[in-house]
């Protein structure tokens, strides 16, 4: 995702010799070729300049990531929250709550003191930040990053810790989305104790590898030519869409599915949820431009057309094989289609964002729909069959549909294989990473701290037992 | 005395009403019940999961009435919410021993209406 | 609403003479004498700048329409759709939710396809957009727009892309407000075919008529004195408004209207869909300004004081009249004043603002409480009653209290009359327009698919029959 | 909070003699040395510059204060209504919903006619406003503040309305705040009379003294050492919550308190609106950098920190003391970090937030488990123990934890008493005052409009009695 | 033994329950209702179109009660219920053949307590 | 034949949905209500003030019955309800005097089923 701006150092100093250009308008002109200049594809300058000028801080870029950093912290609370919420039973609404609002308080503080560092510190053989920035060392809140060794910056118009601030919005939904998987069934401790743990041996270790300078799976390293993850497809969806595959696995079944299920308990609910977390996605999608620029514009509308185009599809598709398009399969593709054009969004012109919200809306329609009924895998809120499978393949497929003339890298369509390659090996090695590792954690949580709860707190449900409390009165 | 348990579909409750009402009995209590019966509902369909909802939205009303509105009253109710579908419900008649007005502290027949 | 900041091009290019303006304050420059050159009113360059500099790309302007584009989305989902859907009884919610969601679906596509082009692309006469621009041809993700046949812009300073998209979300908007004229018995099916060739034969004419450049309605044609509208007071609300009246009368009444009708079943998400609404206001009205500048922040003030006005002014005769003030008068008399303010916030100062809430508040009152009683007419939601007579009252309005010194139009009270039957004029055509062609569509629709669901499907409730879900669990 | 970048202006004359500087990323020049430039202190300039270059606006700035501005209002509706809304009960979320949106409208128009004026206007003795702005005459919608006098301004580089604008959003908020101490049992017409004068009498005079230019407890006089309250630590959350507390007090405990009291009936609304308040509070608090810069982050980031610290520190103690961590206490833990940061946001680093986070968690707290009880104050929705509490400490703790390198203030840890001193004394000030003040105005109330609702409207329930509604059917 | 269902006003529950646990009655059973009765409510105003209501809320008390306890229980009842406007409520008063105990198994008189 | 309430947990409804079943039970009617019994209800806590919450969510099953059913549904109410923990409710049986199935417009025994 970061995109590289680099040429602007030059553009910086060309202006300022001939002292007329007015440097704020610099980063449009870039962005306005972007072929060239605004790719994913770090341009490693040969001669870093030694200093980075102040002057090329540019209040718009900076309004507009303060603006969508608010936008993803909105998509897990009240998003998120209300979106699986809405889905769950009367009894187990509030547990759902708090475990995404608890996330949002532990993952933000692991965050600033280790997270961000493990993340996008200083690369340790392409595997993993360095300490280098803990507790948020050298992260300036008034200048933007500059990394003097190879001449790359992580979003060089806006200060260092607004990027670093943005960065942790993804760092909290990404565990958040897991809750979809073992929702109604998990003890509270253990929960946490797998968040965390699973932040550090998942999420820190994969944004580094992919969106990290110097990490082995990503472009920003000196191949250039790895994998492109805009928004999140690898990073966020297939890391948490696998994971939570692991976990539906390992925690089992809820009783009395599937058959006696109650269905959600507040669809209004989700609804809204819904709603938020679409809004919030284009915080999430074209706040990845780090600016706000040309590549943000076609983020933005790559994201909405795709989002679209799968809620089509899944309600065209209830309404033909159900006989009715129903509001939960309308939201829910919708959501599908977000996540699955997340990797892309950057990448891709309104065609390609419609096959892949057609797809997008397919897959998971088909597996949700065949497959997961056979698998009898009670993956309760869809958190893999959503985002796992869609995370799959729209990084797969922003290796067939990124259009040239987008941001410079070249999908199959457009004749190029090396993307394509580049992005079925990272998605490869990312998924059976997250599987393994989260079956490990799994296990490990489990003796630590058993990871069900009693069948008698099951039946009475997560919200009293866990935390003594109702979401609603009967009467009052 | 009687203490009449009607348990209908909800659709039907307006009419039920107004065909009590038709019949001079005002006086009625009304709740929201879920209802196991033969019927089977509209099946829900949950992400292509279809629910067929063994427990359905039922409205029940309860009536108590004197001995000689028993008759109109069961052929009211019966005539609002017949469909003559499957869930139309059924009528439950109990004997009621004593009633009793809170406000006025009547009791007996005349506290009923 | 396209604010022409032309002279931009002079004044960029004298800048780059004396090497010493920034360029960035440029827009801020021109805003900041407004009477002159933040017009409304196109001022045409004799000599039109052959290529547009991307140097006029303005970073800040760019934020804020990323922003409002966002915030104009949420006004559908979850706004509108709640505050609809609060209103309407439990067993219809998800028809709400669901009508407003899928037109997020449908419109999004048709915009990018078809919908843009026939709106804004090159004129046909000033009747209607041609299909240059279909599939969002020659439109830039990072340019802005300039029509080199007139020396135009619809926004200098921001990509054509998003202006596209801010313009998407208005064309979503609309026909979602006319659910609240049919809401609790339309059938799904003939809904969306409605709202499809509603599109194409009111709203995509209708936009090019008074917004397109060379629409025969407007000022953005040679004569340059055509009618004003802000932010769609006669594109949003006079068409919704009007096209809802005819549907209601269309549709008939209700099962048990007016007398049997159930109260609103979840006033408090009446109240969260309106605060979202007024929320996403700000991006409606303020982003029509198409920049971060002095014409947004005037309109984002006219806005929220209309509001305020009006919510007051309802409250207040609901306390007179009907002893208390009631919570839903209060929202719908806010909606009203925002709905109302909406074609003239750019046009007039505070006590424009102030005279205009009032009136917003006081007719849809009365409306409501004396006439619809006697029509007998059964506008569900009163999308006629608020947004109908709200958005005539307005595009009238604008003609009597545009003031000249903000925005360079002059209203009645400022002594011009030309501005007042400009007005008078355009109302009246696209008013007229609008009833006659949606009468006509719905006959027509009906012949195709029956507008009106079955006696029993009423009874049994929308969600039910039309899409197989309940809002709400009873137990679990 | 009105940072000051005086500075600027010789930047701007300077840069224009040598014709190459970009001015607009002076703000972030100036920005990025926080120590010197971009401090609250205000730095008064001897030879003030006599005309205000228009040159100076700033898009990017204005683009994030637009946004910060309608982000505040969120808060309010529906951010605070359904946080205080879902902690009542069924018969009285729509009075309470209502309270919320009355105050938007009643004080919106309060802020444009008098209140502006008469909290920023120019000074009388450092105690209020003149008249002078009345109905926002010389508010320039295009042109950034300058007081001439001084040689200050409330925001360079945006346009004095939105200035206006985004405090209005402040005005509102504040005795929003109160709702909660006398929820369930308040009189609306007497609510609604006390609003309007406690606005006169405590926020107006309030605001003035110590952001006002000149008032005598702030930092913008010619002292230059006064207090600082970056966001309203003081003048949004003391005043607040010690007039809730003289509120509960006053108003006495409702019918069956505290034994008999029903629990929240809708927790999930409650949890809406804690996300929709925190949300908000990145406008509040990065808003109140008043421009898109480094302060702004540093703003950003202490204020989820300190929300995330103090949300796990309630959570944590409730699972040590009460057994299980709660999701009330997890969001009112949040709701109370976010408060107390507010006066500190732009003047400490992370370490600082989280230390003001803890202290946010641990106090209020122990004031709500321990002290609370005992008084048998019935502060029922603890308006007072959250708002008051934590203002107090949030605004004494920045004259402890202030970081002279974050914004050129210091704070008792890093060897300066002086801040600490005048934290104090403003905050008793202001905090008897407000205790005095508003008790003499409930009085006055009570006599000529009774503050209590009767016993039986009491047991009925506000909804019905004071708005002739229900939140919702039981049926249909 | 008897079966009592009253049917009361939403904000005479505390106070009818109150005065049960006084006569030492402490098991009941509350669940909420709408009642069609001779009271109007609050006329609701919605969007200046009065609905006079015609289903006002209620809240019914079901008391399973050992014979000698009717009395008792008949008048806590009405002394916590009454304020002597419509809309105070009914009790009404049925036959209870049978109770049994879940737990333990009980039966009769000695489970109804 | 008899009127059939049972006030139960609202975990162990499947069960006793279940246990009905088997014993060619099927037709009942559910419903939400709150209990005053001997049990205390695991304590809420909000903003650290516990509610001992003196009523608990409950169901209400009710069922009618022919009589010869009567041991069985007993049993198997019993069977699927209890844990033998305080809470596990009542069972209480009225007579029931009349019947109607409304569709059919049947009484009596054989509209019972
Ligand atoms: N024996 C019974 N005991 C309790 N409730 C019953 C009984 N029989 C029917 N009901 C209630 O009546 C409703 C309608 O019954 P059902 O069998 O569906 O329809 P029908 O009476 O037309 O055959 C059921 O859903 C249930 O709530
Ligand atoms: N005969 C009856 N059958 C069923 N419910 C009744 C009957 N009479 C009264 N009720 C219930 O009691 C409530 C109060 O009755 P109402 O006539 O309003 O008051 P009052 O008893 O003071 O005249 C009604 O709303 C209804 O729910
Ligand atoms: N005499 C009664 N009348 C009405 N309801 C009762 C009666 N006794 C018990 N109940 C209902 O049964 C529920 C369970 O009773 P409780 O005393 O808690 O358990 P147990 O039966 O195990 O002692 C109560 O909450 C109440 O709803």
């Amino acid at each position: 995702m970061p995109k590289i701006k680099l040429l602007l150092l030059l553009g910086f100093l060309v202006s300022s010799v001939f002292a007329q250009s007015p440097a704020d308008s610099g980063i449009s002109t870039l962005v306005s070729t972007p072929s060239v200049f605004a790719s994913s594809v770090p341009i490693v300058v040969a001669t870093p300049v030694a200093t980075l000028s102040p002057a090329k801080m540019d209040t718009g870029d900076t309004a507009w990531i303060l603006v969508a950093t608010a936008l993803v912290f909105l998509m897990t609370v009240p998003g998120l929250a209300l979106f699986y919420g809405g889905l769950v039973r009367k009894k187990n609404i509030l547990s759902v709550l708090m475990q995404c609002l608890t996330l949002v308080f532990v993952l933000s503080l692991l965050w600033v003191i280790f997270g961000y560092s493990l993340s996008f510190g200083p690369t340790i053989h392409g595997l993993i930040g360095s300490s280098a920035w803990f507790g948020l060392t050298s992260v300036s809140m008034t200048l933007p990053h500059f990394d003097a060794a190879t001449g790359l910056s992580y979003a060089p118009t806006i200060p260092h810790g607004l990027f670093m601030m943005f960065q942790m919005m993804f760092a909290i939904i990404t565990p958040a989305l897991i809750i979809g998987a073992f929702a109604e069934r998990m003890r509270f401790g253990a929960f946490l104790l797998f968040s965390v743990l699973w932040s550090f041996a998942v999420y820190y270790p994969v944004a580094h590898w992919i969106w990290g300078i110097g990490g082995f799976l990503g472009s920003l390293n000196p191949s250039g030519t790895g994998a492109v993850d805009f928004a999140g497809g690898i990073v966020v969806h297939i890391t948490a869409g696998v994971s939570a595959l692991a976990t539906a696995l390992f925690m089992g079944k809820r009783k009395g599915y599937p058959d006696k299920m109650s269905p959600p308990h507040n669809l209004p609910f989700a609804v809204i949820g819904g709603g938020l977390l679409w809004f919030g996605w284009f915080g999430f999608n074209a706040g990845s431009a780090l600016g706000a620029n040309g590549l943000a514009v076609t983020a933005m509308v790559s994201t909405h057309i795709a989002g679209a185009t799968a809620g089509l599809t899944w309600a065209g598709l209830d309404w033909i094989i159900n006989r009715r398009p129903t509001m939960l399969g309308a939201i829910t593709g919708a959501v599908g289609g977000l996540a699955t054009v997340t990797p892309a969004a950057g990448f891709i012109n309104i065609w390609g964002a419609i096959a892949i919200g057609f797809l997008a809306g397919l897959i998971p329609f088909l597996f949700v729909m065949l497959i997961k009924p056979r698998l009898k895998l009670d993956d309760s809120l869809d958190a893999w069959g959503v985002h796992g499978v869609g995370g799959i393949i729209g990084s797969i497929a922003v290796g067939i549909f990124a259009s040239p003339l987008i941001n410079g890298r070249t999908g199959l369509i457009f004749g190029d294989t090396s993307l394509f390659t580049s992005q079925l090996k990272a998605v490869s090695i990312v998924g059976l990473y997250s599987l393994a590792i989260t079956y490990g954690l799994l296990k490990l949580v489990n003796v630590v701290s058993p990871l069900r709860v009693s069948d008698h707190e099951e039946r009475v449900g997560l919200d009293l037992t866990q935390h003594k409390e109702s979401a609603y009165t009967v009467l009052d | 005395m009687k203490y009449i348990i009607a348990i209908i579909q909800p659709d039907r409750m307006d009419d039920v009403l107004e065909e009590l009402t038709k019949e001079g009995i005002h006086l009625v209590t009304v709740s929201e019940v879920l209802g196991r019966g033969r019927q089977k509902g509209i099946a829900e369909v949950y992400r292509s999961h279809k629910e067929s909802g063994s427990l359905l939205r039922k409205v029940k009303i309860e009536a108590a009435v004197n001995d000689e509105f028993l008759p109109a009253a069961l052929s009211a109710i019966k005539l609002g919410a017949r469909t003559g579908h499957v869930g139309d419900g059924k009528i439950f008649v109990m004997d009621l021993e004593a009633v009793l007005r809170i406000r006025t502290g009547e009791e007996g027949s005349i506290a009923i209406g």
